[in-house]
């Protein structure tokens, strides 16, 4: 076990201070890089929790596709980053406090909720090699709760709709390639010949 | 239907076994320490290496941007367009619908109750609504690129 | 699982979620042009679920995650018939700013379908997709004349709070699950009567945080001035319906499903919160000068009225269905009134505007007036019957103090209408008013109609349909 | 040194914090909240994914899918809103001039 309590503690560790990064760095390109790493690292947690799945979900969407989303709008906005961290000491020491407090009360709940609730003295789930992990999911999901695995794709459609009525703007006058209409063009379609009798030249 | 509660879903492990067990599950994910392991030693020793052994003489010249041998004309970062921006936003949304494709193919054909009907229409609908998506996309020209 | 069964309690839904599918592709091949057509398709298909739902089976399917019963289809009709006004407004509105775009019905058309998930909620997880679908949709709406920066401002505002109210939500939703060892509502309150603890409780403020995030109860209501009075004015006039209506049915079966044993710990939360929205309602109106930030603060107040009649138990069930319908139809007519107006093509958004109002739209300021002594409460009209069966809900679970109490914030809350009414009439005209548009007379001159002399009918036909739908509610 | 539960709820309790508490300490930096979004999020599935494996209940993970999508939906609609709104504007700051008082 003591394996597992080594790679927990390193994971949590690594989870945390580059959570911490995240709302503390002065860049916001190392905070998204420091948000990769808090997801890569929970990504661990899930796995030691047995949740393979999730674990190479998180790698997958997050580490693969959000915070790839949020590098490019970091870049693509041009901002003065330094300007908008004013303040920031001015909260500081009143964040710190509330904060402190708030996380004194979320663990005891925490400790509150493991040891008195439906978990208490259970031990964890280990995937087996007749029902991994995935296969677990996979039976839930697509039986008792395929309504909301069809909501969910609503949800995604609304997402795509969303992004595209705020941010797609079509530019007039851009000339496109169409490869259809130029394979299709027909030579009696652009040229026509005229018969031009000598020293007469062409009218309209 | 209370096809979720646990007892019935697998056994319930005592914790005398349990070490072995777990043990046994995280053996499987020693590759991918291995992997990360010689990854960091690989890349920090490269760096390390680099910092120590190679010769450093900066000067500004040096340092500055190189363009063709003219002055920079602008900032090397610059701004990304808006278009990089609503790819990568479709992207995850495609990226989330094939991650919903794994569990349906990995337990499709043994779901409990006879419920593969069920669960592979359901895919179906999933799939035609994100279709559906697609076309409206395509057709409003989110994809094409100037 | 009777797979039968489930597509017959789902159909409003299906005819929402086919339909919208359909029309999003049939408006990508005609474009922004075809506008008008999308409209009156999505309108269309919010009339039919309407029906479906009007006429709907009640049961419950997919393991209990989703319920219909009588307040959920109660909830979906009102919400499917406001859904259809907003989009009506909306063509109207969008169409005179030029900023209107096909996919304005359809996000609302895919929001009525997020609300109508939230209502039938049988479990956190149930509950947490079908508000986040309501709630993507709204963001979007809000912000959706993105050429207008209060639009986006908006947008941005109420994208950070709701997320932000999101996470709290699915933080408690998680201790509850932890607790109870079950997502769903009754395995939590068969848990939850057994073993109470320190982290339920903490879970289920947290859900409540949450939730009252949405409906903006104070004190979490900060963001309610800011986003009304830069969305467009019928998408707010939408916010301030049909989403709170779909939470606060959905507070009321999480507290009363889930944990009607700990009846009497959420009750002094929700009072709490109850006392100070209409407060906070009454006295934050008072010194508002722009005519949405003002109803904004109308709405706050109104929640709590909402609140108190979740906080009555089982008895102010039918009294939140009664009060939300006349409510919705309040803030819809007002809401209509300001897109109503408007001097020399410039939208009149400030209080002072409306001054001398009597002297130059006639109609209008008979509208406003009507709906002005509705929300003040004043005997006939609707606001007075829809205070009425709350506070008297309230009285029988032996609330007495609170009613008492919310009497007295809507007295405050008078003057700022009587303000209105005195400017309206007794004062100097500004400047001439515009002509109003068509479909804003329409529906101002139909809610005035209702507020008065319709609401007896309907009270006399539908507050029987919603003491029965709210039958067995809970259990 | 054995792991249970109360360990990882520990962790997410002061993730959630994290997020909390990046909301309110950058209060004009909308990407940094956007991120600290993501972490409040990322913590309650650990919670959620925690409590499954120790419940040995499925439905925390059902659960914790639907949280990853749908916070990944939300990361596209709210960068989406900040791009509309940094047009207008030309910068993301939100507290200092702002066009509605608060």
């Amino acid at each position: 076990m003591t394996v597992i309590a080594i790679a927990f503690y390193l994971l949590a560790l690594v989870t945390l201070a580059s959570g911490l990064m995240v709302i503390t760095a002065k860049n916001p390109v190392h905070s998204v890089l420091y948000l990769i790493l808090a997801f890569f690292s929970s990504a661990g947690l899930f796995i030691l929790l047995g949740a393979e799945f999730l674990a190479m979900l998180l790698v997958v969407v997050y580490v693969g596709a959000v915070a790839v989303l949020f590098l490019f709008v970091v870049m693509m906005l041009d901002v003065d980053f330094v300007k908008l961290r004013q303040g920031f000491a001015n909260y500081l020491p009143i964040g710190l406090v509330v904060g402190l407090v708030l996380m004194g009360e979320l663990v005891a709940i925490s400790i509150a909720v493991a040891t008195k609730g439906a978990a208490a003295g259970n031990q964890p789930l280990v995937a087996t090699a007749a029902e991994p992990n995935i296969k677990m999911i996979g039976h839930a999901l697509y039986s008792t709760y395929i309504y909301l695995f069809e909501a969910a794709g609503f949800v995604l459609l609304v997402a795509m709709v969303g992004a595209i009525v705020l941010t797609l703007r079509t530019r007039p006058n851009v000339k496109r390639q169409d490869i259809f209409s130029q394979v299709t063009r027909r030579r009696k379609d652009a040229v026509e010949i005229v018969p031009v009798k000598t020293g007469e030249g062409i009218s309209e | 239907m209370r096809l979720l509660k646990a007892p019935d879903m697998r056994p319930v492990f005592n914790s005398e076994g349990l070490g072995d067990l777990m043990n046994a599950f995280l053996l499987q994910y020693l590759p991918v320490i291995i992997f990360i392991g010689v990854a960091t030693v690989l890349g920090l020793g490269f760096m390390i290496g680099a910092l120590v052994i190679a010769p450093k003489a900066p000067d500004t010249e040096k340092l500055s941007a190189y363009e063709c041998g003219f002055n920079a004309f602008d900032s090397a970062r610059q701004k990304f367009d808006v278009r990089f921006y609503l790819v990568s936003i479709l992207f995850i949304i495609f990226d989330l619908e094939a991650s919903f494709l794994f569990p349906w193919a990995v337990s499709l054909f043994d779901m409990p109750n006879g419920g593969m009907h069920v669960a592979f229409w359901s895919m179906v609908t999933f799939l035609v609504e994100l279709g559906l998506g697609y076309i409206y996309v395509w057709k409003k020209g989110a994809l094409e690129w100037e | 699982m009777d797979f039968n069964l489930a597509l017959h309690l789902g159909l409003p839904e299906t005819i929402l979620a086919v339909s919208s599918l359909l029309i999003l592709v049939f408006g990508a091949f005609r474009g922004d042009k075809g506008m008008i057509s999308v409209s009156a398709l999505c309108g269309v298909a919010l009339i039919a679920a309407a029906f479906a739902a009007a006429f709907g089976h009640q049961g419950a399917a997919f393991g209990g995650s989703f319920i219909v019963d009588g307040v959920a289809l109660f909830a979906k009709v009102a919400i499917y018939i406001a859904a259809v006004f907003i989009i009506v407004l909306g063509q109207g509105y969008f169409d005179r700013v030029g900023a209107g775009r096909f996919e304005l019905p359809i996000l609302i058309l895919l929001a009525a379908l997020g609300m109508s998930l939230m209502v039938s909620a049988g479990d956190l997880i149930s509950l947490y997709v079908g508000l986040e679908l309501q709630s993507l949709a709204l963001y979007v709406l809000a912000a959706f004349r993105r050429d207008d920066a209060k639009s986006s401002e908006a947008g941005l505002k109420y994208f950070v709070l709701g997320a932000l109210s999101s996470g709290l939500l699915l933080y408690g939703a998680s201790l509850v699950y932890g607790f109870a060892g079950s997502m769903n509502f009754h395995d939590i309150a068969q848990s939850a009567t057994t073993n109470l603890n320190v982290g339920l409780i903490f879970g289920l403020v947290f859900v409540i945080c949450g939730l009252a995030f949405k409906v903006s109860a104070a004190p979490f209501h900060m963001w309610t001035p800011d986003v009304y009075e830069g969305a467009p004015t019928p998408i707010v006039a939408f916010f301030a319906g049909a989403p709170k209506f779909a939470a606060m049915v959905l507070f009321a079966r999480v507290l009363q499903t889930g944990f009607a044993a700990q009846a009497d710990q959420w009750r002094q939360v929700v009072l709490v919160l109850a006392v100070l929205s209409f407060v906070i309602g009454a006295l934050g109106g008072l010194m508002q000068k722009d005519i949405k930030r003002l109803l904004a603060y109308s709405s706050i107040a109104n929640m709590g009225y909402a609140l108190l009649a979740i906080a009555a138990g089982a008895v102010g069930i039918p009294a939140l269905l009664i009060f939300f319908v006349l409510y919705m139809v309040d803030t819809l007519g007002l809401f209509t009134v300001q897109m109503a107006l408007s001097r020399k093509g410039e939208p009149v958004t400030r209080i002072d505007s409306l001054a001398g109002l009597s002297k130059t739209n006639m109609p209008m300021t008979i509208v406003l007036t009507i709906l002005c002594l509705s929300v003040l409460g004043m005997p006939p009209f609707s606001g007075f019957w829809a205070k009425y069966f709350v506070f008297g809900a309230a009285i029988t679970s032996g609330l007495w103090q609170f009613a008492a109490a919310g009497l007295v914030a809507s007295v405050v809350a008078a003057f700022y209408y009587l303000r209105i009414l005195k400017l309206m009439w007794f004062d100097v005209p500004a400047g001439d008013m515009d002509k109003s548009p068509l479909e804003t007379r329409w529906i101002a001159y139909a809610a005035a109609a209702f507020s008065f002399p319709v609401v007896i009918v309907f009270l006399v036909y539908v507050y029987p349909l919603a003491q029965s739908a709210a039958q067995g509610f809970g259990s | 040194m054995t792991i249970d539960l109360v360990h990882y709820l520990t962790v997410s309790a002061i993730l959630f914090t994290i997020g909390v508490l990046g909301i309110f300490l950058n209060r004009r930096n909308i990407i940094i909240i956007l991120m600290s979004l993501e972490l409040i999020l990322l913590s309650t599935n650990i919670n959620f994914v925690a409590f499954s494996s120790y419940l040995h209940n499925v439905q925390g993970q059902i659960m914790a899918m639907f949280v990853l999508t749908v916070a990944a939906a939300e990361a596209a609609v709210g960068l989406a809103i900040l791009v509309t709104f940094f047009r207008n504007r030309g910068d993301i700051a939100v507290d200092d001039a702002s066009m509605m008082k608060g």
